[in-house]
């Protein structure tokens, strides 16, 4: 509570002086957990703004909506660490510029909702920095456990039933802060290298494709699980591609707005244990 | 007095069913999501939740069809048709809203052209609904002149008894009652309390957001951008929605073969507009939007008379960004006309 | 509609006997699009590529496949062949159907049903072939060759001597680089400054040649055949039109105690210099951040001095734009830092120095006077031990490389030692003798045999003074016994490392570098002069450490490939080039990242009214090499390669 | 008796050095398998994941990605941006059920004919071994069978 008017009054005061045009929040949403978006243009709006541990998605990606940053105004955004790694990645590829960017920084990782210092992405690196150096948690998930145990075909079948579900109604896609192509491989059709039909082939091929495209961006928002509408738990399809590259090659995403993509770099010396 | 169907002659039913050549869905939950599919016993149904998580528009209007496949030859392509199943199916345990949903689209696919796909499949089936008991906060059916016991659409309208003992038959169509006399003999007659239907408080008055809708002037109301600011474009509203039909033909396939497809399609999608010029007539999320609201509330009617919404709510339900009907609707009908 | 004519081809026996030729002319005459499906002994013959010429001709054919040997046997020829027939040279694929099929398989049904998919595949490609022309590049007929040390000015002179102009650009006052700091160079012995010097005014004075010395290259645009630059002439305070080189003004500054840095700090100079005497221009340059006028205003001595008035306080840093066509990159390297060896006791003993501070020492033209002399007490040192590998070969502190030219300098360094201090000793703590060269194994053996030089194959741990002396504690592995030895002078072999500014420098010019700073040959083996950019060439030790022949050999050969560019008006690549998608294309750089040969710019997109819509990719024809890793990185598929479309390869994967 | 199963494999090469290596393997005569059918591009930094999902849907039992050695890229990287891209797709593919023994990788230069030949042929021989890939064909089948319901 004590963040939430906190930052209420900060933007208000950032309103008023015209530093931002616009700050990109959470409100009070249709049932009692839920938190909605809210574009805060005025001071009725920043009253509206709710900052508690329900607020959870990732509002990264409206930031790169068309247009929104074109006038080179400054926009604030409510964003938890995964997602200020998000704004790091899009600077990196030139998707915005960070100094557009305020970010009102929260956690929601303890008890109470706490505020992170600072104001600009860089100011977090220090946070991010220490994120890394705490391993990624070998998940203490049962699903998850259970899947490592299985033997190849297991985990094939498990995946197929999984996206036997798979509606392609691309909400994984449009939630997600990273997929802001301007066009999805999956609707480019000359050649149409993704079936873009729903069933189980198709279905493999859009999520492989997706997962590959996140490798090594995927800063693990969740975005793209909670939206799924059909809860396939793709959340362990993308911490698995994210662990692949960190014990590969030490990438963690998001540490700055400089970081190279780690698939567009190499180093001489990567592993090859695979090839022949 | 009335028929009754008691709860433990439910397995002997669906037994009869099978034995009859009918194919039993009805609601399944599982660890991941509820829809409604085959189901062998009583055991399997799930009557506990509010709704399943996916629309009864799975089993008539498939998420991808195969229509026909074709074989390119050196100097001619052979085709063959793929026609629809026409296997016989009792859909037991519908909810109304989700019945009402196929009588809705029944006037699309049986107009101008008539879809074999959905109508063979409406004619080898036969839906009987459950009156519901339970609504959540979602439900809108009471918005859209539709109850939670409505009978559009059934052929059958089951009225569930207190304490979970049974239904209440209510026979609604010469189909309905083919396939309860096959039945016939398990059911009895009684007078047993029945539940009271659920609450489901109306949340908008339909006929002013429909005279807001209609209203030229309002086609380029700024509304329309505020309330879809935070709209992210995906298609999952549409495709968990009873009633939306979209859908694209796609051609899949080799060099030598291929199938082509009939595919949901959503007008949530940049892409559903877009002209090969790449010039596109809906070219932001708001006019998308619009477009979903306008269609199922203002041009549907116009053409069908009936609105193209029963009122599921799932489209709330499930929005990543918690949007939906609901809100748009009930934003509208405090706007001036 | 495709018409595809598709030739098999016997190849003699060496292919009917494996594959049945009749069966996959007759299988392949049903398959869509193919208009002629016939089969001939040699299709690469006369006859053969006569009747392919008819084919194409006689049906208005829109693409053929050749079904025959390797591609990377005929493929030219049928390309000649379809053009000579009216036909887009790459509306032609080839099916390898020979070392690819028929020469390694044995069961002639597997190995026809091989050739079989193999021949319908390259239909489906060639079905989606696109007409490409070749690309050609004009080409702006001068060169640029950044830094004026032996190798620039051989490069230079090549260029320039072959009658193409030449832009010379040095950031010193003078040309001459290390080599014009050495005393005698190995393995003969000739004075350094007496080969090099006549080199420096021949580049200087060349009509073709116009040097740009005290300049620096700020900005390099463009790409091979058309290269922008941008070079900032660094103000000297002298007008180099107008002063003669007299010297008055240096022997009247007042500033007389600055370290010379030609001669690493052993010599003096003015605050208004030239490096050294023999420099090219003889142009001073005021120091200004030495000179007192700069400091407090007053002075100008040396302006009251200059009979001329050449020297004016006033003069700006210039900018001079120009165009060429290749540069040579030859900005040599820097000798490595020895702050980090603490042991050796560089620093703070005045008697340990570096070799190159050696070289200045034992030259003619030194702060000696050629004579070796300790800086601590002027006296003639009677001991010297020489420490090779002062950094090289040394992963933990130094460099991991060899810097290949320290055994032979200490071979020289001992042998100068000797022939100018007569009974005076010499100790060489060596790892291994790397001498490998004209000449250059002779020349230790000399050093050993003739001029005695003590080698100690180990490493020296410490280097301290008692009474007077550097003790030298250091190991004999040889003999498996530690040795101390009394020296009065202990010189580092220290390693060479690039110029500390190479990876910035190497951003400007657009070069991909090493992790140390050395700038990369496209090909170590193939094309070792050539850099990752088209068009920009390497030469000396700007490139990996080097002596003499093999930096001017590297620079001559530079100087060739240059001009063999300039051989023509204009340069003519093959079209297999890539290709972005302006609409689609998100702008998210990660192909210009992968790009190995920074042929991927960023362009912006402006509306009608000029307004900045959004910044894509976009590739230069004239840098792509065509490899495609560009395409594979890109999310979108907003880019893709000409001759290897994304369009191609699919259907050809989905015609197998 | 049924027949024995013959594996289908699509290989993916780089055309300036495995390329060149399987036409030494012809020159030199050597023989090998007749299972694997080659697509040949410039280099292995043009070599797509979706490549291989598509040798996948047409029915390939394996694939095969081959390409320079490190530092013997005509086109200096393509083949280190490849190693580090097929080091994440074959975890993808491992972690989706889809065999990392269906998905080989490997560097032959243009000299070694003669390990082309001998990995065509081992390679063939592992996939002998691990039979049809019938999960990833029952995914194929799927989209070729009319609706059942």
């Amino acid at each position: 509570m004590i963040t939430q008017e906190k930052y209420r009054t900060r933007v208000k005061e950032l309103l008023a002086s015209n530093s931002v045009k616009m700050v990109i929040g959470y409100k009070q949403g249709s049932t009692a957990d839920r938190r909605r978006p809210l574009f805060v243009r005025s001071f009725e709006e920043a009253d509206e703004l709710v900052l508690d541990s329900n607020c959870i998605g990732n509002l990264a990606g409206y930031l790169v909506t068309e247009g929104l940053l074109s006038d080179e105004k400054r926009v604030g955004i409510f964003l938890r660490p995964e997602g200020i790694r998000s704004i790091n990645i899009l600077a990196a590829e030139s998707q915005l510029n960070p100094e557009q960017i305020i970010i009102f920084g929260f956690d929601t990782s303890g008890r109470e909702v706490k505020a992170l210092q600072g104001e600009q992405a860089e100011d977090f690196s220090g946070l991010i920095d220490s994120l890394k150096e705490k391993p990624p948690e070998k998940s203490s998930d049962a699903l998850l456990y259970r899947i490592d145990q299985m033997n190849t075909e297991e985990r094939f079948a498990f995946w197929k039933d999984e996206f036997s579900r798979c509606i392609k109604c691309y909400a994984c896609r449009q939630a997600c802060p990273m997929c802001y192509c301007r066009r999805c491989i999956v609707d480019s059709n000359q050649p149409q290298w993704i079936n873009t039909s729903s069933h189980t082939l198709g279905n493999f091929e859009w999520n492989i494709v997706r997962a590959f495209h996140l490798a090594g961006r995927c800063v693990g928002c969740g975005n793209c699980d909670r939206a799924c509408p059909v809860n396939i738990p793709l959340r362990f399809i993308n911490a698995r591609m994210a662990q692949e590259v960190f014990e590969s090659f030490d990438h963690y995403a998001g540490t700055s707005q400089t970081q190279e993509p780690v698939l567009a770099s190499f180093n001489k010396d990567d592993s090859e244990t695979f090839i022949l | 007095m009335t028929r009754i169907l008691f709860s433990d002659k439910l397995d002997n039913c669906i037994a009869r069913w099978r034995a009859a050549g009918l194919t039993v869905f009805g609601p399944v939950k599982t660890d991941t999501l509820s829809s409604y599919a085959a189901i062998e016993h009583a055991s399997d149904f799930d009557f506990e939740s509010v709704l399943p998580d996916r629309s009864i528009k799975d089993l008539f209007f498939p998420q991808t069809e195969p229509m026909l496949r074709y074989t390119i030859k050196k100097r001619a392509i052979d085709t063959e048709d793929f026609a629809p199943p026409n296997d016989k199916r009792i859909i037991f345990g519908a909810r109304p809203c989700d019945a009402s949903g196929l009588a809705i689209d029944d006037s699309l696919f049986g107009w101008d052209y008539k879809d074999e796909y959905w109508i063979q499949r409406r004619n080898e089936s036969v839906i009987v609904s459950i009156a519901c008991t339970k609504a959540d906060d979602f439900c809108l059916c009471s918005s859209l002149n539709l109850a939670p016991d409505s009978s559009t659409g059934s052929d059958v309208l089951l009225r569930p008894l207190e304490n979970n003992k049974g239904w209440v038959v209510e026979e609604l169509t010469d189909r309905g009652h083919e396939a309860f006399l096959a039945i016939a003999e398990l059911l009895q007659d009684g007078s047993d309390p029945i539940a009271p239907i659920a609450a489901v408080p109306e949340k908008f008055d339909l006929d002013t957001c429909v005279a807001w809708l209609q209203n030229h002037d309002n086609f380029e109301s700024k509304f329309w951008k505020e309330i879809s600011m935070r709209c992210i474009g995906c298609g999952s509203c549409t495709y968990l929605c009873p009633t939306c039909h979209c859908f694209d033909i796609q051609d899949e396939g080799d060099t030598y073969s291929g199938i082509r497809r009939k595919n949901w399609d959503s007008c949530s999608f940049a892409l559903f507009t877009m002209h090969t010029s790449g010039h596109n007539p809906r070219a932001t999320q708001s006019a998308r939007w619009r477009q979903r609201i306008m269609h199922k509330f203002n041009y549907f009617p116009g053409k069908f008379n009936v609105n193209s919404c029963s009122g599921c709510g799932r489209c709330s339900r499930q929005c990543p960004v918690d949007m939906g009907i609901t809100e748009t609707l009930q934003k509208i009908s405090t706007l001036q006309p | 509609m495709a018409k595809i004519g598709v030739f098999i081809c016997h190849c003699g026996e060496n292919i009917a006997s494996k594959v049945d030729c009749t069966k996959l002319a007759a299988a392949i005459g049903e398959h869509p699009g193919v208009e002629v499906s016939v089969e001939y002994k040699y299709f690469c013959s006369d006859p053969g590529q006569e009747s392919v010429k008819k084919a194409i001709r006689d049906n208005n054919l829109t693409g053929i496949v050749i079904a025959a040997c390797s591609p990377r046997m005929h493929e030219a020829t049928f390309r000649k062949a379809c053009a000579e027939a009216g036909l887009n040279p790459y509306l032609c694929e080839i099916a390898n159907i020979r070392e690819q099929c028929s020469w390694v398989h044995t069961d002639k049904d597997m190995a026809t049903e091989k050739a079989m998919d193999i021949t319908r595949s390259m239909i489906e490609k060639v079905k989606r072939n696109n007409k490409l022309q070749p690309i050609e590049v004009p080409v702006t007929r001068r060169a640029l060759v950044i830094g004026g040390g032996i190798a620039g000015i051989q490069a230079a002179l090549d260029i320039a001597n072959a009658g193409q102009e030449v832009v010379l650009v040095e950031r010193e006052p003078s040309l001459g680089g290390h080599m014009a700091q050495l005393s005698e160079t190995f393995p003969t012995l000739d004075c350094s400054q007496c080969i090099m010097t006549p080199r420096m005014v021949e580049a200087a004075q060349h009509p073709k040649i116009r040097l740009l010395t005290y300049a620096e290259v700020e900005h390099v645009d463009g790409y091979i055949g058309n290269f922008k630059v941008r070079i900032r002439m660094k103000s000297r305070y002298v007008d180099i039109d107008t002063c003669t080189g007299c010297g008055d003004c240096m022997t009247k500054c007042p500033v007389k105690k600055i370290p010379n840095e030609f001669d690493c700090g052993l010599g003096k100079r003015t605050a208004i210099y030239t490096p050294f005497a023999q420099s090219v221009p003889n142009i001073p340059v005021i120091d200004k951040t030495s000179c007192i006028y700069f400091k407090n205003g007053k002075c100008k001595t040396c302006m009251k001095s200059c009979q001329i008035n050449a020297i004016n306080f006033d003069i700006k840093d210039e900018f001079i734009e120009l165009e060429v066509g290749a540069i040579v990159v030859a900005t040599g390297f820097q000798v490595q830092n020895t702050a980090g060896y603490g042991e050796y006791g560089y620093g703070k003993y005045p008697d340990v120095i570096t070799g190159l501070q050696f070289e200045r020492l034992a030259s003619a033209s030194g702060p000696t006077a050629g004579k070796i002399l300790r800086s601590s007490d002027g006296k003639v040192p009677e001991t010297v031990v020489f420490i090779q590998c002062a950094g090289s070969r040394d992963p933990s502190k130094g460099v991991r490389y060899c810097s290949k030219i320290c055994c032979m300098y200490t071979a020289k360094h001992a042998m100068l030692y000797s022939h100018k201090v007569h009974g005076g000793k010499t100790h060489i703590f060596y790892m291994d003798i790397r001498a490998a060269g004209k000449g250059y194994d002779e020349f230790t053996r000399r050093a050993i045999e003739e001029d005695e030089a003590s080698y100690l194959r180990g490493r020296v741990s410490k280097v301290w003074e008692e009474n007077g002396k550097l003790m030298v504690r250091g190991v004999d592995t040889l003999l498996g016994k530690p040795v101390v030895i009394e020296a009065d002078m202990v010189v580092l072999a220290t390693a060479m490392v690039p110029q500390p500014n190479a990876k910035e420098f190497a951003k400007i010019i657009g070069i991909a570098y090493d992790e140390y700073g050395y700038y990369n040959e496209a090909h170590l083996k193939l094309r070792p002069v050539e850099s990752s950019t088209a068009g920009v060439f390497l030469a000396g030790a700007c490139q990996s450490p080097k002596d003499i022949p093999d930096s001017v050999a590297q620079a001559s050969a530079s100087a060739s490939k240059v001009l063999a560019l300039f051989s023509k008006e204009k340069l003519e690549r093959e079209p297999v080039v890539a290709a972005t998608n302006e609409i689609t294309c998100a702008g998210c750089w990660g192909c210009v990242l992968a790009c190995p040969y920074n042929a991927i710019e960023k362009k912006d997109i402006f509306d009608r009214s000029g307004r900045l819509v959004k910044r894509v990719a976009s590739v230069n024809p004239g840098l792509c090499q065509g490899c495609g890793t560009c395409v594979t990185f890109c999310r979108s598929n907003s880019i893709d390669l000409a001759g290897f479309t994304e369009k191609q390869i699919f259907a050809e994967v989905m015609g197998l | 008796m049924s027949e024995p199963f013959e594996p289908k494999i699509i290989a993916f090469v780089c055309t300036y050095c495995t390329y060149a290596g399987a036409d030494l393997a012809g020159t030199s005569r050597l023989k090998y398998a007749p299972n694997v059918r080659i697509v040949r591009l410039p280099c292995t930094g043009r070599i797509s994941p979706m490549f291989l999902l598509k040798a996948l849907q047409k029915g390939a039992d394996g694939v095969l990605v081959s390409g320079c050695h490190p530092g013997d890229c005509h086109f200096t990287h393509g083949n280190y941006h490849a190693r580090r891209r097929w080091m994440v797709f074959r975890s993808l593919l491992d972690f989706l059920g889809i065999s990392p023994e269906r998905v080989k990788f490997s560097w032959i230069s243009a000299a070694e004919g003669g390990k082309f030949a001998d990995l065509i042929n081992s390679v063939t021989e592992d996939i002998r071994k691990l039979g049809p890939f019938d999960q990833y064909k029952e995914l194929i089948r799927e989209t070729e069978t009319p609706a059942t319901l």
